[in-house]
């Protein structure tokens, strides 16, 4: 059973019972609830991927919902929270709909970007979700730029940052982690090591696999989680949470994770073998949510079938919507470009394009 | 007017706009203790604090973007490249973040930011510090990019760009922060300049001299020598170079029928290059004569004194250029 | 001869130089055990080994920097940009190194580098990933840049690029790597394309169609449409962007006098610009209507499909602009 | 006596005593006359930009010749340097000379980039030296680079690569480092912590003040050391440099310095003390050497008058080779652009320059 070095496996059929203890029951419940909406979601996205609806990059999340419900369930309103790409799981915890989600996903104007952004681009600002990034690494010095803004204006808003482990190779990562601990920021940054970056195992891009460590070089707290595991997930984060927020501290976390999927919609992924899928596939972080759930008598297998029910029809709902749904309207190309375009038109200059 | 210099100007636009909105924050190396590494900082620190002149380590990619984050959700960062040079390091931060985020949300955020700094050639500086960057920025939907050439302008396009809810790219030059000239007493009240506005810095009805920043003054130079053979050149200050102010622009080929355009960056697809494409597109039966470039010449900046003399346009230049479109050469 | 794709065709002349010469290495994001993120170096790594087909972390601004450093001392990499939108983290290595070592060093050094991988818009991949980013390079002295339309325009031209000591850009597209044509067989001898000649792929008299990459089939799509209307369409292909091949350019325009250039980015300083400055100023008297240029239109790339579509150039659009600059619209 | 943190002073009055062993006489009589040689190159290029036959920017490595001075002692021919915009040290030791070097300080074609770099780009490509560069940081990858170039060659060379503290905070560092021992790459990396960056101390820029520990999170070796001692210097580097050669690993090497002269030639120094100035200049690199030359009975005060008049004089001569030499010929302003320009010109495209 191939694992990655690094990548243990968790060791028993549910989350760490001290953890899902502090996490309690409604927590408990409600993290499964909010995985399996993830879940389904995505599930239902991929389909409408294949049949057509959707288009361009798309990717999921699934196998790393553990991270996003976790970490968020430690946040309050007004926090704020930013990732990269593969932002539909931290989108849908975090201020945008199942609907709003999937039409964003099939380019339509009821999107969460009123179909501007796309899957790798949802958004919720008023919400403290301020996606959704393209760039590998550049969304982390944004991240750092909302931490010093609380400070400046004397909240005490915590900013999570959630990235790959590919995104460590980029020196806007260092640079961040540098001014976030000089400046003393609310930030928590949050590495999603998953293994992979598309293609590339961690071992062959970076020369330290225990990423963790690397906080240090920037007098930095840094921890190691496993990922897999919401409850324990929500405590790392809880207590960096609490040291952000009394005590203006970063932390970098490292949450080891896998993604079931490939990359992206059309990733072979022939750089990893079925059996470490399917050795990852038994720690599944939502059946370890349930086991914990049933073993802790925090819910039945009944409601737990309605709530993975209710998560589908959800999903469902949202595709019918999404496709339902209009396109922006072409008059409207060049919304969003200026707030005052002081006479600036988005067809000035060029040849105009006509579309009828 | 009181007469002040340039930096002074700045300097003044930084602390209003400071003292009017605790929003406004300014960021960059050595903006604090040092003073500026060109002193259009000096005093802010002891006026507004730590908090709000904030010192960087050298690391532009990232304090790029702390400032486009901390716009995000709510603030009205002004990030001082010490030269518009190291801005470079910083292009994925603006072009990828600050001019795309209005968009890609869907319009749920504004990014009031501004990056400003010197820009351009300064003197014997050689080719990594001697960069034009105008021409990038203007090519870039959801940037704003302003230019002054005078104090005034400075100071009150500066206010304008920091009250502005666009990315504003705001390029000065070095060798311009000791120029002098009136600017309105700030006891006078408020005095801003709205972006988006050309100034027809000298009258004239022979010849169109197309300029901003330091070029103005070759274009100046050149419009009293051509007074000399009765050639009366306008002299038009774009001060904003996105968006164009085509109005003020157009209003004045339509009178000349001949164009000139002076910079200091290089020549292929500069802003020249979009202004002679505008120009004899939409004015193509008002034009006399081709539109006339005077650009940097095509070298990354030589460090020799006399090469990087010959590299630079002067208003001699810019005098034969508007000669030739005059056919009085 | 045999009909290969283009990605075929760039995996060709990548073999066929890494063959030939072994101080060529291939660097960058998933080029070796993924077999290149678009397929351009399949085969490769287990051709020449982990050694010369290496994978790198994604860290564009050093893999670069990597590539110059290890050009000042007599390698010649070719590095691939998994997608030019990416190497806005690397312009302060093209810009400030590349492109200006040979210039600061008194010639000391060569940069014999390539640059190379998708650029521009793809399908739906909103703003971050559609950048067309030219502009940006043809402004730089000291740069090369290199865009193919065709398979065997890519075989050819990469091979020089290769070969050149001077830095090149080489800017691909990723919905092109599918594209077939023919390329001569390399049985049949080295084929290489010199770099700095544009290409006519069409023959006219009455419009002159400049463009580049993908939008030579916008040119070619509309130029089939307006012989409909007995409009004979001329269709040079740029090929290299820096140098320009004015001789060509103005070849074709002294016969036609009338010019559309067709590019996919945005417009203000684009490519256009360019070539509209240098043919109404270099060929005044020639032109019997303005230069017209056919761009992306000028906003961030939105994602939804039909904005999308809107966004960029069609064949249509550029039928309808070489009726207009023939008064025939 | 304010000393900046970390930069505890040297604490005898000669290097240290088994590393000036190590050392032997012959390569600290020779160090000696090099460091004297920059030395007295420098106060001379002074005197000249005072004067107006220097412009630009002018960076003097006064109070730091003991890292260039020993680091390169390490080398050998083959072997490949490179520093910032701080560079007539590093050049006078390999490759430039005194005439060419001042040349290139006047902008005279004489000089050793032809006139076309000035103070920050100097270069002696034969010779290994390969600049002078003016990018803060992004020299880093080019050394990262060269390193990878002598291993695909299957050369031996090592690279050493010099930046200032201030470097450190730029994202290049991080991925440089993260390369090199990745890839197991020769290259030394040698930060030059003179506790400044123009007038930012570096307790003001970076969270971590131990820099050399920034190394462990690369899983490279990090080491500490004296860079007013040259032996000390020579010593440490000479490990690195014998690991790189032998096992291909690279270093991470941090020598703590001091600059006597402000930042650049127009620097003020507000952000310092006198007192402190004074107290390095008790350790001036030069001195520490000279008594140790004495100590051991290596050097006779005659020897060491008479090398320091050689070097004023070298100096001297270089000043009027300089003066007298000639500029560049305008009409060769577009050399060097191109090796091949493929009918490109310098002023294609704008309206022509006249100078005449
Ligand atoms: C700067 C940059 N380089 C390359 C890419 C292409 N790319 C997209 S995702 C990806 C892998 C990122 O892996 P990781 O950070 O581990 O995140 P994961 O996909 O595992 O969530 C790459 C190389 C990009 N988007 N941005
Ligand atoms: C990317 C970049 N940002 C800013 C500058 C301006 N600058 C030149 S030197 C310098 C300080 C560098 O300090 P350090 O690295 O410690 O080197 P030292 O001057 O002490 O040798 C700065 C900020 C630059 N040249 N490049
Ligand atoms: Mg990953
Ligand atoms: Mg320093």
């Amino acid at each position: 059973m191939g694992v990655p070095s690094g990548h243990k496996l968790h060791e028993q059929d549910r989350c760490d019972d001290a953890a899902a203890t502090a996490f309690g029951r409604e927590r408990m419940r409600e993290a499964f609830q909010q995985m399996s909406k993830i879940r389904r979601f995505e599930e239902r996205a991929a389909r409408e991927y294949a049949s057509g609806h959707i288009s361009g990059f798309c990717h999921l999340y699934i196998g790393q919902e553990a991270v996003a419900v976790g970490a968020l369930a430690a946040t309050k309103a007004g926090d704020h929270v930013i990732t990269a790409y593969r932002d539909h799981g931290h989108a849908l915890i975090r201020g945008c709909t199942p609907r709003n989600t999937m039409a964003e996903l099939m380019g339509k104007v009821t999107g969460n970007a009123r179909g501007r952004g796309g899957s790798m681009h949802m958004f919720a600002a008023e919400q403290g979700f301020h996606g959704g990034h393209g760039i590998v690494g550049a969304h982390i010095p944004l991240a750092t730029g909302m931490g010093f803004a609380s400070k400046y204006q004397g909240k005490d808003d915590v900013t999570l940052c959630f990235f790959g482990e590919g995104a460590l190779n980029q020196g806007a990562f260092y640079e961040s982690l540098n001014l976030a601990s000089l400046w003393k920021l609310p930030v928590i940054y949050v590495v999603e090591n998953n293994n992979y970056a598309m293609g590339t195992a961690l071992e062959r891009a970076s020369a330290v696999t225990d990423l963790y460590k690397k906080a240090e070089g920037f007098a930095m707290e840094g921890v190691l989680l496993d990922g897999m595991d919401v409850a324990k997930t929500w405590q790392v984060v809880d207590q960096a949470v609490a040291r952000a927020r009394t005590e203006s501290r970063p932390t970098f976390i490292e949450a080891r994770c896998y993604r079931f999927r490939g990359h992206s919609m059309s990733d072979p992924a022939k750089y990893r073998t079925n059996q470490e899928v399917e050795a990852f596939k038994q720690v599944d972080p939502i059946a370890l949510c349930r086991q914990s759930l049933i073993t802790a008598g925090w819910a039945t297998e009944d409601e737990l079938e309605r709530w993975d029910e209710e998560a589908s029809e959800a999903a469902t709902d949202a595709s019918t919507f999404a496709r339902e749904s209009p396109a922006p309207r072409l008059e409207d190309v060049g919304l969003y470009v200026y707030k005052d375009p002081m006479g600036w038109t988005p067809d000035e200059a060029t040849f105009p394009h006509r579309r009828d | 007017m009181p007469v002040i210099t340039m930096r002074e100007a700045l300097n003044q636009a930084l602390d209003e706009e400071m003292a009017r909105d605790p929003k406004v924050f300014l960021m960059g190396e050595e903006v604090g203790e040092y003073q500026g590494a060109y002193k259009v900082s000096q005093g802010l620190l002891q006026k507004f604090g730590a908090q709000r002149v904030v010192d960087t380590p050298i690391t532009e990619l990232s304090f790029a973007g702390v400032g486009v984050g901390a716009a995000m959700i709510g603030l009205r960062p002004v990030i001082e490249m010490m030269t518009f040079n190291f801005c470079i390091l910083a292009l994925d931060q603006i072009f990828n973040g600050a001019a795309k985020l209005r968009l890609m949300s869907g319009g749920q955020y504004h990014i009031p930011i501004v990056f400003r700094g010197p820009n351009g050639p300064a003197h014997m500086l050689s080719a990594q510090h001697s960069t034009a960057t105008e021409n990038w920025f203007c090519n870039v939907p959801g940037l704003k990019v302003v230019s002054p050439s005078t104090p005034a302008d400075a100071k009150g396009l500066l206010k304008a760009a920091i009250r502005d809810d666009d990315p504003v790219i705001f390029l000065e030059s070095e060798l311009m922060y000791a120029n002098t000239g009136e600017v309105p007493d700030p006891a006078a009240g408020d005095f801003v300049i709205p972006l988006g506005k050309a100034d027809v810095k000298r009258v004239g009805k022979d010849v169109t001299i197309l300029c901003w920043s330091k070029a103005v003054f070759h274009a100046l130079g050149a419009a009293a020598e051509l007074a000399k053979d009765g050639i009366e050149a306008e002299v038009v200050d774009l001060r904003t170079l996105r968006p164009l102010d085509v109005e003020t622009i157009y209003r004045s080929v339509r009178k000349t029928h001949r164009v000139v355009t002076v910079e200091e960056g290089s020549p292929y697809a500069g802003i020249g290059a979009e202004l002679a494409y505008r120009i004899q597109h939409d004015l193509f039966d008002e034009l006399d004569a081709p539109v006339v470039r005077v650009t940097a010449l095509d070298v990354p900046m030589p460090y020799a004194e006399n090469l990087e003399n010959l590299v630079l346009p002067t208003p001699r230049d810019v005098a034969a250029a508007a000669r030739a479109v005059l056919y009085r050469s």
